[in-house]
């Protein structure tokens, strides 16, 4: 379905203020639909050719009983006409199906923002439940401070279906499509692409393809009908760059790199996992493309994934396996003999919330040290991150080439928000995608396991079938080019040194680093991961006040890049962003001694721009603190 | 250098390696066996893997000039499962001990079992851990004085063939160190078995463990104390001047002593290795007073886990056509910026 | 057997040179009793006064097969009248009982030193094993370089044994008491411990008793009546603290700090472990300790071992595991569980070589980032590090302490060679080990499973099976106090710090830091586990040249010792040296904004003293290097 | 605050956390019928501990008011066996699901049975991931089409109770969410057994397996599909119109058809659940045509694990004494430095 952006836009006779972005975020029960809702939103907006970030946070009950406060599943998105980095703060507009999703989401609507509540749900079983003693839609301040749109929307929508036989229960099931009308007139997004997506997802069932259709319908036409509504807004396509696009979520993305450079190495591709969120999802789009090839491999447990991922290494395929962060923990040992076998795996770790089981569903970056030093011995892997849910199909390429030719682990972090966030994406060329080529092991009579690359220090890889390269390799230390095991001190000490020195090398193939700013000045802000759009928008906001501020985004962690070091010391000072109590920040400190600050929250949550900002300024602040350095913000936390 | 296989003898799978275990040990046996079987396969060097877990047997693959790889304690299983996963036309063994296998390694080993993934499993049971020097094992019997137990433990110990019927197995066999000839036949047979092909090697650990066998091997009470299993064939063991067989009555086993002179023996236990509840019964038996069993006592056909997967890829191939990268990038819904 | 140090000593005729120090190696194949021999030469300088440390080294396989290389097994004694803090960098003398012990370790043998060798065993097939061309005994240089005691000893065990019925084999066994005999008489050591030890040994096969206490007196014998043999030497007793003595070995230390701290404690321990070289004996020990009611569990993974100490620890016991670095990999998604449900456990990890299987019966300190990083999402533990083997008691006592008193895990870092190796130990008075107080919850109206005391952070103690206080915890995120499940952002920020904080306040409990030397200088050497002794001697050394450098030795790692930032603030350079690549250097440069340098050498060995006083003396001199930092020695490393 | 045993009703067991799980969900079920049992059993609420791992399933503990612990994946059974080597007088339910305790955890399972740890561990078998929503399970069927398998899954399932039967178990039993009362009576049973008590319940789980074992407890299809096993008593199932019963000639079971008269069938299997070749042969039977045995198949008596260790502890502490520290400390050989 590629569209132009000019579309034909949903023509209304309401007058609509211009907007360059809007947050809107959808709130109700697990059960009301809030992720398709909000998906389906952001599809309108992409396919009017806004820029978009995305943020669904869901419960990690399945289905929560209804109407509590922890069975709030929430979407949220920010569109706009200029580029958008993040899926928003605060809110322009929230949705909110019922009192639970009024009560948890209400904090974070601006004021004099839009409230869209479903009245029929403000019951009194709802109202206890979310712990309101009143109703709150009877409270006149509520409608002082927001621009209180409250409709039956229950009442409504089974009202809209009427005729088509539906049971009470399909019917009721149709609201959110009456919310998301509602929702559409409002900031005149186009509701083609969802009636086309209706028309396929209920190609075997009409009558709710059409239900919802008349939903969607009805929610628009109240809106544009009914004139309690206040101003209506449009938001004019982003100048994006020219290009086929789509949207995409980071999970998505990242199992088409993978795929994309098992196509580029042209090697088979096995996938090993277990489920676990918030990685499970990339099992799932690799399970899908049986017919690339790709073979999946539903392990026992996390070890066993990683044990296959080696096993794929080791006859020549590219071994990948995905989990998350206690999957990662259990995977430690298994990684330590791909490392000292020097065989090409990728891990890929989408970060949540820990420690241990912690907090399942939500975005965190506190894996990044266990990626780094989570092994025995001394045992150096390479440490990706992408920056954005797009940027995770270029990182899932770099991590399988870079894995390939450097004959080595690959650890590639992302996280909940990455993962399960969405963002427009430029569709790649196939062309532009860069070769991989392996380090293979080419004359028999001069094939050694361990003799290896002058240039990168890779090893020669010769998969097990080759004729004439019988070998063995393993997990005891290794003579340097026979590969036979070697007990002796000197070559132990030697291999350590080999193993750490062929990742580093791999920085030499770090394209320079990006400053956004000038590449001196008074603060630098360093970031890695689904931080990017939350410190580009900060950084930007503070150089618009004319503020010597710039960012850099950590792409590669290990190796750092090579420029990093020389940028860091044209700064006065260094602010390092982390949803973690400051790991990154840990190992700048340690390589280069720069009394760098962390600015660290671990809520589960993206950090905000605005919080950022504010730590910007207070570094700027003449006598901001300095010293204390990688504690800079702990103090006050144990207030217990 | 491509090796041919016609040619190709015990020599050739030998590698430059010195030998590194106790001297007598029962694992140089094994590795003899194997040696000598390898060059009857007709497999070429290079499609022959050996992947192991960590322990004394262990070690086995750095003595094989095929491919080799000694990966981690207990995990083999999963290492071989993605080779085969990847190259389907290996020919490969997972070397494991009673520690590594079911100690560590048993999850990874049941999983294997139920998959039917085609592997040459070779489980050394000498019921002790060698390497880490003399620790009950899994296998161990009750009350066995060693380093960590010096009361003796208290553990109930598994029977690993008893195990992989748990684990719905597809071929079970049983060997011994000491009988050559028998071990190099059940490892033709574990070859030949398109599936997970389990082999229990009973293996003497002179150093920890010695003796551990002893009856079963020891020449004058060798026959009493094992019975050497063959499909369609009566049970029968004891010696030629006191032949015995098992006798099935219903769910009932009974030791019937047979005539020296003729060796027949009335209505014996016609074995049916295909059959689970003919391996159930079987090695439900206590010994003593029950041989223990030895060759094949398990063997069926199921599918094997890496050709259904390919099987799959076909047939989503055809369904689908093969996948068009560029139309996969692009997905359902796009849009262009010009 | 209590026997006053000033023993009657063996009194022989020959002239003795007093010597404060010697250093003693004995070598041969792994079957010729080498750590036998050793062990009992140790028994007989403890029992002569001497102070000591001891440095077993033996190969991965069980019985190498005999003549090999690799199958030579080491067993090394410093001792002497002044304190002994290493086992020697280079030896006084050798016993190289066949060839191959010979070709592996002359190179550590000191010009001049001695030199014993078994000449029966240097026939061609040994020496072309050991890959010499010709009889090494027969070059003269030999006999230049070294002064040579070239004995026949099976020829001579044979004679002696003589008539008492022993197979070939048999007496072939003794030959290791014949060269103890010579090294006894050569050293003046008293043999009595060992007719002791052989009397209690062979209580039932009277004939090897005699056998082998006629080989021992056979080689004093031929020591003493033969003139060949030059100076001999003898040591005084050592001036150690008035006290009751043993030799203890690391791991036998452990074992029995553990025990004091569960007898002081009055609870149940647990003490579950799977068998790992270099842990095993510890497990070994406990298993001995049935009658303290020590329960031990021989699990069938070290998850399960972990496992079984949490379990322990939330039904009120002291829940402990040993293991190694890849016991500990596999062992890290558990300790995180132990974190969040802030449980009481003790994770023993007796380090040796990584990564992977690498070199598992060697010593390294490669595992400490591992304990400090290795679990997915932010999860501090205490991590502390005994720095000799009779401290292994006292650090294994305090582990339990904090663990206990802290409600934290507490990872107790030895390795290899702490574990092994062994030296003079004064047997503690019960009275003197530290009370041991849990937080018990003693309130069933007020109890909360996450109420904690406000001094420590620590939350009260409630273990299944008392009244009144039934409670449920678990790998989710909790809310503070309650203990219930939360997923509130702010919550889960709020009790992140609060883990945080709860270890680093266990650093108000750590006795003010010994400084070996001046508190202010030009060169602080800070040191961490078993490089104790290396450290030591090199301080002294240049101390005692004139050079105004101190050490410092950290058994607190995490928290550090709240006074180690000060003290380093007060020298002009940091010298960090450790047997990994840099990762105490690390942490300090991280934490402290401090230039330190590691020194660094990864053989699987103890550092030798001489290597760390050349490091010292380097950064001593003008220009010294700087800047380079954590990667100081490593450019040179790459090679290949 | 103490509890007193003697008047504890079900609602003493319900603790003040809301119910997490779907509307519908098998699992309420269990909840209930464990809140139901416990005041029967006479053990006060602070000796009884819930522990378990990650799964819908998992969050058991936290609806007891009795001490829990949702611990992590898999690893349930090692926590418990350490909590009750550390304090034997506690009862201790181990509760699991079929990925938690078949899939990641299987070898702690295999272990813990082995051992014979008395716990009582229930394992919610609802034939898939239910918390990671969907993916298919160890005991799911060959050819399931899941989320991660969109192609359908090719592996072959395992049977709990047959992976029990392999790890020498000494008490297994089935039975199903919507049998509350046959559920009450097992876990009851559960409870009584001194060692460890398996057992495996069918669970619906309505959002991502909906209907698994719908003809089980569908009220038309149930008796021609559900075989109550008791022990002592003929294996009978069937409708009061049709009732049938199983007959075992020798290894082989025949479905027979009984007087619906009279009730009475011609020679049936009297089930002896004290005999492994009993539940071995019936849980070989393949469902369909054979009906799906619930109740307890086995139950035999073996030395405890942790009574085993306690009795070694006393007789130990017999043998030497009790320990002396202060000489431990000391050890063998002393010197005194004045
Ligand atoms: C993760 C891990 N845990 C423990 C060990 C130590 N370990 C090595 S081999 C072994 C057991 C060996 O027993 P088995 O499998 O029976 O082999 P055997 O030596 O008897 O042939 C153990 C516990 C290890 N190498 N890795
Ligand atoms: C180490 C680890 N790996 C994976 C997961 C993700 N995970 C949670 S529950 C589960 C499986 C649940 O299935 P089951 O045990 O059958 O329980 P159910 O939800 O069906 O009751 C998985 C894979 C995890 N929590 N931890
Ligand atoms: S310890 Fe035992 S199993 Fe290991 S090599 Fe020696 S004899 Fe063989
Ligand atoms: S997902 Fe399934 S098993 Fe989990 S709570 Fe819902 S219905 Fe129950
Ligand atoms: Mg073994
Ligand atoms: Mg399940």
């Amino acid at each position: 379905m590629s569209t132009p952006a000019s579309h034909e836009a949903h023509v209304h006779a309401h007058a609509r203020e211009p907007l360059t972005v809007a947050t809107v975020r959808f709130a109700g029960d697990s059960g009301d639909g809030m992720q398709l809702t909000g998906s389906q939103f952001a599809h309108e907006v992409a396919w009017a050719g806004n820029d978009l970030a995305t943020l669904p946070n869901y419960p990690a009950e399945i289905r929560a009983p209804a109407g509590t406060l922890y069975g709030v599943s929430s979407y949220q998105i920010q569109f706009g006409s200029i580029p958008v980095f993040t899926p928003g703060d605060q809110l322009d507009a929230l949705v909110a199906m019922n009192p639970a999703a009024l009560k948890v989401h209400l904090p974070d609507l601006k004021p004099g923002g839009i409230l869209i509540v479903n009245r029929d749900a403000f019951v009194p079983r709802n109202l206890q439940k979310a712990g309101y003693e009143s109703n709150p839609l009877d409270d006149p301040t509520l409608r002082e401070r927001y621009r209180l749109i409250d409709i039956e929307i229950s009442t409504l929508t089974h009202r809209a279906v009427e005729g088509l036989g539906l049971s009470h229960k399909e019917a009721e099931r149709c609201k959110n499509f009456f919310a998301l009308g509602v929702v559409s007139w409002l900031f005149n997004r186009p509701v083609e692409p969802v009636l086309a997506w209706l028309g396929k997802k209920f190609a075997n069932r009409p009558e709710l393809r059409e239900a919802n259709a008349r939903a969607l319908k009805a929610g628009l036409a109240f809106a544009d009908t009914l004139e309690l509504i206040g101003p209506a807004y449009d938001v004019a396509p982003a100048h994006l760059p020219p290009g086929l696009y789509r949207r995409i979520s980071g999970n998505q993305a990242l199992a088409l790199g993978l795929l994309a450079a098992a196509h580029r190495s042209g090697l088979v591709m096995l996938y090993g996992s277990y489920p676990i969120t918030p990685a499970s999802d990339v099992l799932h789009e690799m399970a899908r493309l049986r017919n690339f090839r790709v073979r999946t491999f539903q392990a026992e447990d996390e070890i066993a994934a990683v044990g296959a991922a080696i096993g794929a290494a080791f006859g020549g395929g590219i071994g990948v396996c995905g989990t998350s962060g206690p999957g990662l923990a259990l995977k430690s040992e298994a990684i330590g003999l791909a490392v000292m076998t020097e065989l090409p795996i990728v891990v890929v770790d989408v970060q949540r919330g820990g420690p241990s089981t912690g907090l399942p569903t939500r975005t965190e970056q506190a894996d990044l040290l266990q990626a780094m030093y989570g092994r025995n011995g001394e045992c150096p892997v390479v440490v990706l991150a992408p920056a954005t849910p797009g940027d995770c199909f270029h990182m899932a390429f770099e991590a399988v080439r870079i894995a390939l030719e450097h004959m080595t682990p690959v650890l590639l972090l992302t996280d909940g928000y990455l993962g399960n966030g969405s963002e427009p994406w430029r569709i790649p060329e196939l062309d532009s995608l860069p070769e991989i080529r392996p380090p293979w092991a080419e004359d028999p009579e001069t094939f050694a396991p361990y003799a290896r690359d002058p240039e990168t220090l890779a090893r020669r890889w010769a998969p097990a079938g080759r004729p004439g390269f019988e070998h063995r390799i393993g997990g005891l230390e290794k003579q340097d080019g026979t590969g036979n095991v070697s007990y002796d001190p000197d070559n132990h000490d030697h291999m350590v040194r080999v193993r750490e020195e062929k990742v580093r090398r791999v920085a030499r193939e770090i394209p320079p680093l990006e400053v956004q700013g000038a590449d001196e000045g008074e603060v630098l802000v360093v970031g890695w991961g689904s931080t990017y759009g939350a410190i580009h928008v900060a950084v930007s906001r503070a150089q618009a006040r004319g503020h010597a501020v710039s960012a850099v985004h950590l792409r590669h962690l290990n190796p750092f890049p090579p420029d990093l070091g020389p940028l860091l010391g044209r700064f006065r000072r260094v602010l390092v962003p982390e949803i973690n109590r400051g790991q990154l920040l840990r190992m700048l400190r340690a390589e280069f001694l720069v009394d760098a600050v962390g600015f660290n929250r671990v809520r589960g949550l993206p950090l905000h721009a605005a919080e950022i900002e504010q730590a910007i300024e207070q570094l700027l602040e003449p006598g901001a603190r300095t010293g204390a350095g990688s504690r800079a913000d702990s103090g006050q936390g144990a207030d217990a | 250098m491509t090796s041919t296989t016609a040619r190709l003898t015990r020599k050739d799978f030998a590698s430059d390696q010195d030998v590194r275990w106790c001297p007598g040990c029962g694992d140089y046996a094994i590795l003899r066996a194997v040696q000598n079987t390898l060059p009857e396969l007709g497999v070429p060097r290079e499609k022959i893997v050996f992947i192991s877990g960590i322990g004394c047997s262990s070690r086995f693959p750095y003595y094989m000039n095929t491919y080799g790889f000694h990966t981690i304690h207990g995990r083999a299983p999963t290492i071989a499962t993605g080779l085969k996963l990847t190259d389907p036309e290996l020919v490969v063994f997972v070397i494991t001990g009673d520690g590594d296998g079911l100690s560590i390694g048993g999850n990874h080993l049941l999983h294997v079992l139920r998959r039917n993934v085609n592997l040459n499993i070779l489980l050394f049971n000498n019921r002790i851990y060698g390497l880490t020097k003399g620790q009950y094992s899994p296998t161990s019997e009750q009350g066995k004085v060693t380093k960590s137990t010096p009361y003796g433990s208290i553990d109930r110990p598994l029977d690993p063939i008893r195990v992989a019927l748990g684990a719905n197995a597809t071929w079970i066999a049983r060997t011994i160190d000491r009988f050559v000839p028998h071990m190099q036949q059940m490892l033709r047979r574990a070859v030949a078995h398109p599936g997970t092909a389990f082999l229990e090697i009973y293996q003497n650990c002179n150093i920890f463990n010695d003796g551990a066998f002893a009856e079963l091997t020891d020449k004058r009470t060798r026959s009493d104390n094992v019975l050497e299993v063959e499909h369609g064939k009566p049970l029968r063991f004891g010696s030629p001047e006191a032949p015995k067989a098992l006798r099935l009555s219903c769910l009932d086993v009974e030791i019937a002593t047979c005539d020296p002179e003729t060796g027949a023996c009335a209505d014996p236990w016609i074995y049916d290795a295909t059959d689970p509840r003919h391996a159930s019964l079987l090695t439900a038996l206590e010994h003593p007073p029950y041989p223990v069993p030895i060759g094949v006592l398990l063997e069926r056909q199921a599918p094997e886990f890496v050709a259904s997967h390919l099987a799959q890829e076909r047939e989503v191939i055809e369904r689908l056509g093969p996948g068009d990268l560029a139309a996969m990038l692009r997905g359902h819904d796009t849009w262009r910026v010009e």
